[in-house]
């Protein structure tokens, strides 16, 4: 084991910081705020342009589809380093792993570049007002019509719908299969006739999340799918294995920069916080009380690093997780549960108050990671679902 | 011995229950997020007729004359239907005005707010957001025969909707905790007093309030100059005890809400209440319901009866802080995605206990309360035993 | 409501705490603590004759049977003070309850009145070698010949085989039925021939806990039943009902004094002991981190014991349990055991000495605690059976 | 940045688990309870043999001269086999000697160490048990060429079975807190010294040690007189993180014990591990032990390279002393009755983990230290840079 990065990782990391330093201007970071849940603007993309450049974008992807064949820890540095002042340009999440892994060459040439350019952004559509946890209780249908798919049906919490350029869903193609045996995946256009979009707000719409929010998803949306054709060349991976292709990608998604850092930042904020800041001469850093709660969740937030840096390990190795990646989805969120409401109880009173409030702390931060928090233990997998499986695949454990 | 509800209590309940399943839907206390006075005034008025407002004052001043612990039950369901109504603020002021304020406070106020045409609110937090004496920094300065109020509360319910506000004071320069606290019946519309609101997650009206040269009457002051700090003390624990009603009111709602929905949704084929996981959380959320209940009835019950009740309310404050966001935590993820989405109402109540959770007293504050009086104090302690009989030895 | 025991309870109290001072003398206790597995001796007996001869055991019982016809309040109240100095003569886990409840008129007149006095004791025979936790799934069978039943078969954990007088214990009577429909309950002495008892020795054995230790078992045994020939008047309630019957009694067993002391005691021992005591000059009880900490604790504590009057309300109501049984039995042994887990950080190395040792603190009944806790969630129904009881009567959630 | 074992790691692992799986059963951890040395010591000698006592102790001595990571990995396989061996007492002060020694002290000790034939221990803790400068009162006077050491040593592990044991004093009389901290390597037959054996939960070796008037040469000292208190902090961090080793090793060995008991009984017609209940405790034992694993060798490695490790090991202590205690208990809860049977091996594990947990350090010491590196020193934190980078900057 070597807990240490590389000489020449530190110092992609320095440039990354140096990078930061010089590009995330206030200006982007303004405009970034503003638009969290509403795509992205100019300044924006122009910067995203640039870290393209520098091929920090995608740097475990095969240089052939515009990557670097580089290693997954270079990539987790740069993620976390543009994570934690609000950039988030990881791959994990984007589709691109799966369409890597199950893809077509034609699908593999024309996405994975663009995704890596920021030119495709997919909106991910899985969950269906019926099928939450049991995502494979999915009712969509694909009905094959010639060359071409005819889809009908209506995905939940569909996030980037809205100004994503394409969508990645998942759908029933065999009605008559077991439930995980008759669905298919397709990619296509957002803009393909018959797709809507609805918007669904949520509770950190009321203001606006901040930026510098962990968990500060102020929209979703529905999106409707009605008698929407699509190519067959739309599908990912072979008809009717559309599960496992999804289960591979939901399962790479689990693991990387951003979703630790959804969990611990606000541990390190509150340390800061509490270290530069007191109310009216006294610091809650002086109380005892205070100090080992703090300590207890810090100590927590060095396990969930950890169990990621596990996972990148893993991944590094070639190897696979059997239960690796569910446990860092169990841990990472119930800690981060577990430090806002730490969180709060340090700052009382203030920790109720909003962006723009007087006497916000951290603008309101801490408050809406205290709305939001809990979202990250039902996204992606639920806890539940993930404690099911740690104890199913990686303890062999028999189905109830 | 009997913790359970009488009868006659069981019945106030249910009443206070039915009225307000009709009266208060999800959509008024949605509403008044949005209102600038933030309560409608009708259903104020009608809670008054009902004797709510002054189920626990004298019956001179057209109350009911009935115990903390009726009001309690009332204050558990208005928890429970997240009423938007200044209950909570009024009740803490007036119980205190009708306990320690003089004659002249009590008819000026207590009849007024017995018919639903006066709201009250009180203030203690500064920027030092403790409650303890040592955060009390206004100044209160003696003046002819009244005194100058100088200085910025925090967290001050409703004051925007209130005629009067409990001002809790540093009436001697340079004292220091305890000593030297006074606490002034204050007209909110005094010259000298502005007040801006707060955003808060409960989007509740809380203000900051700055009082500058704010001028009151000496017969403004409750007990006596530089000697209120127990008049507040009991001010802060009657406010939290009933605090902590509402927290279970509105958790048990929301557990019962999650149950429902895990009922009748499915997963995997079956019932999501099917699932042992499911079924365990479930367990745990109405058993942290009860506790906090019981340790609430408690403290409530010895208010009632002039036993001290500080320890109990700490008790109950410190749990249900730490239940209470449990429970209403625990039916946001049982109901997935759709909890977190503004058109669904389960938001309304887990923003609500939440925000509760984070007022009148820390979960830190309140063990450090209990452990105070657990062992500071000579002689064996014994559950069930008075922990003020033991100091008293 | 109302939270205080009547002026008579509390005169009751104090008589009992008198009787207490006057009557469990050093000699008295010693006896107890030598012989806390090995049933009880002459000091003991008279002792417990003498608490009877007040009419203090089984107040709630119909004085036809012996009792009090009495408040299950004031019974409470004697058990609690006695329980509290080691002395165990409270009626819940007796047999009686479920005796008087289900019991023939005959069994009733035979049994109540010298449970009441202490001259028939009980074991218990429910668990066996193949049923835990599936208490149901006992496979002790007794098959009725003529007027007799012969029984075969092996029980386990039955705690006072060595010196009880009588078994109170399940045996399936009809082997076709579903297996709660074919089990009946027999009550017979334990000097019948062809019952043999063989002790199984605990953790705690080694040296043996030491007297105030809250769950100190240091002896349990195993019985075995070959043909073991009863009569049919053996039976409590009807054949083939006896699930029903011993839930009951199980139920009405899982409440009062001595199961919610045995998870509090040790609140008040910590408090009590911090407070008094030090090390080399430092208390605990200076300590903020560990204040906050026995707060915590004493605040549960308080929600066990307030469980547990709630439990005594509905009994003394006439009323029967929804869930309100299994959740003191979830909330009190959980509580008991993060106590003595906090108690043990508490007091650091010193929580590791045994009775006996130099420097043992209270002679060990921390240490001994610390042991033995988890047991009480796992006795008289797993804490995991508790909680299912409680989501599926008390919430009407379906089984699985 | 890889967390994962080499394969050299792994195979000594898996060569030290086969050597112990073979060589040392539950049985003879039973029979070294009831044994007056506490071990068996042709045990201790195979295990020199292969080199694991001189593992991380320099070739010249002969040792191996490898890292603390492989000391601990084997350490790690100790704990899950609870072998009853006093490797951890030796190591904890071997690793001293070698480090702050003198070379003469080096001589005389460590070849004799590495060959098995020298066993040592050390002893810090008084009647205070807390693990900090102020709770060493033990007098060391300077009296001639030498020392006499007066005072009382408790938890002394393995003293009864150690040739030499370092003994924490404090020379300078009446000084304070780390200041007139000395530390002497003394042979435990010397004059003057007694010693009980305590009764504890693990029925492992531990002593009270009484020094009476007990002379040492002045060439018993390690390190400068009366500064001696940062070589003790480095001997009290290595053998915490060598304790925590033991700790995930026994602890991963209970939850596999767990895990297959409950596959192989049935309950309710199914097997236990089929219950959703039983396998989400069962995922949370191996996650917790994960936890803890990760978090030690983190410690270990920081060691190895010369790096402060203080609050790693803090970290890692902290962790372990709440997780892997989660671990056994809930071991304990699923095998229900069985594993509390004095015949049943289940609680050879328990009871060794939960003495651990107790010793070097109680969660509430090391949080507080680690607290300290966090909130005490100037500069922003962040999780995965160095807490000291930041100190020194």
């Amino acid at each position: 084991m070597d807990f240490a990065f590389t000489p020449e990782q530190e110092q992609l990391r320095q440039e990354v910081r140096d990078f930061i330093a010089e590009n995330v201007t206030d200006s982007v970071r303004a405009e970034v705020e503003d638009a969290m849940d509403e795509g992205h603007g100019e300044e924006y993309m122009k910067l995203r342009a640039k870290i393209a450049e520098r091929g920090w974008i995608g740097i475990s992807f095969p240089k052939e589809y515009g990557g670097q064949d580089g290693s997954r820890i270079d990539q987790y540095i740069v993620e976390e380093e543009l994570a934690r002042v609000g950039v988030n340009v990881g791959l994990s999440g984007s589709g691109g792993p799966a369409i890597l892994a199950a893809g077509t060459e034609e699908q593999k040439q024309y996405f994975i570049p663009r995704l890596i350019r920021g030119e495709v952004t997919f909106a991910l559509g899985f969950t269906e007002p019926q099928a939450g946890a049991d995502l494979a209780g999915l009712q969509t249908r694909a009905v094959r019509d010639g060359d071409d798919y005819i889809i009908n049906g209506q995905k939940m919490y569909t996030s980037s719908a809205h100004y994503a350029t394409h969508i990645y869903m998942m759908a029933r193609t065999d009605p008559d299969a077991p439930k995980h045996k008759g669905i298919s995946i397709f990619l296509f256009p957002m803009d393909t006739p018959g797709v809507t979009v609805r918007p669904l707000w949520t509770i950190q719409n009321d203001p606006p999340a901040p930026m510098g929010t962990t968990y500060g998803m102020g929209r979703t949306n529905e999106t409707f799918f009605e008698d929407v054709r699509v190519p067959a060349s739309s599908m990912l991976g072979e008809e009717n294995m559309g599960w496992y292709v999804g289960a591979m990608g939901l399962n790479l998604d689990r693991v990387g920069a951003s979703r630790y850092l959804i969990s611990v930042r606000r541990d390190e904020d509150i340390v800061n916080w509490v270290k530069e800041n007191e109310f009216d001469g006294h610091s809650p850093s002086e109380d005892p009380e205070v100090r080992d709660r703090i300590a207890e969740m810090w100590i927590e937030a060095q396990v969930c690093r950890l169990m990621t840096l596990r996972s990148m390990s893993i991944v590094e190795h070639g190897g696979n997780f059997t239960y690796e990646g569910s446990a860092e989805k169990v841990w990472a969120p119930e800690h981060g549960v577990r430090t806002t409401e730490g969180i709060s109880q340090i700052l009382g009173p203030y920790a109720q108050l909003l962006n723009g409030s007087i006497g916000a702390v951290e603008d309101g931060v801490f408050a809406h990671n205290l709305m939001g928090s809990f979202q990250s233990g039902i996204n992606h997998g639920s806890v539940q679902v993930m404690r099911d499986q740690v104890a199913r695949r990686g303890l062999g454990m028999p189905r109830g | 011995m009997d913790v359970l509800l009488t009868d006659e209590e069981e019945m106030l309940k249910n009443s206070a229950r039915e009225f307000l399943e009709a009266e208060c839907s999800p959509e008024l206390a949605r509403e008044m997020e949005r209102d600038d006075l933030g309560y409608p005034p009708q259903l104020w008025k009608q809670m008054a007729t009902l004797g709510w407002v002054g189920m626990a004052l004298p019956e001179r001043y057209g109350g009911q004359g009935l115990s903390l612990t009726y009001l309690g039950l009332v204050m558990e369901e208005v928890g429970r239907h997240i009423v938007p109504v200044p209950l909570h603020s009024t009740m803490t002021a007036a119980l205190t005005i009708n306990a320690d304020g003089t004659d002249e406070q009590r008819q000026e106020t207590l009849p007024k707010v017995c018919s639903g045409d006066m709201v009250l609110t009180w203030a203690f937090s500064e920027a030092d957001p403790r409650y303890r004496a040592e955060s009390v920094k206004m100044e209160a300065r003696r003046d002819g025969d009244g005194y100058i109020l100088n200085g910025t509360k925090m967290f001050v319910d409703n004051f925007n909707a209130s005629e009067k506000c409990l001002v809790v004071c540093r009436s001697t320069h340079g004292s220091q905790g305890t000593d030297g606290i006074s606490l002034f019946l204050v007209d909110t519309s005094s010259p000298g007093i502005s007040h801006e609101l707060l955003t808060t997650l409960a989007k509740d009206k809380q203000s900051q309030v700055v009082f500058e040269n704010v001028r009151v009457p000496s017969s403004a002051m409750i007990g006596e100059e530089g000697s209120a700090w127990p008049i507040v003390e009991a001010m802060l624990d009657r406010g939290t005890a009933l605090l902590c009603t509402q927290m279970t009111g509105a958790a048990r709602k929301d557990a019962e809400m999650a149950i429902d929905y895990s009922k009748n949704r499915l997963a995997f084929g079956r019932p999501v209440a099917s699932f042992q996981s499911i079924q365990h959380i479930c367990a745990d959320m109405i058993m942290w319901v009860d506790g906090g209940q019981l340790l609430t009835y408690e403290a409530l019950w010895r208010m009632d009866q002039g036993l001290p009740a500080s320890v109990e309310v700490s008790q109950a404050k410190a749990f249900c802080n730490e239940k209470c966001e449990a429970v209403v935590r625990s039916s946001q993820i049982i109901h997935g995605g759709i909890g977190f989405m503004m058109e669904f109402n389960l938001h309304l109540w887990f923003r609500r206990v939440t925000a509760w959770t984070l007022r009148l007293g820390t979960t830190f504050e309140h063990r450090a309360r209990v452990a105070r009086a657990l062992l500071d104090q000579p002689g064996k302690m014994r559950l069930g035993r008075s922990m003020y009989q033991t100091a008293s030895r």
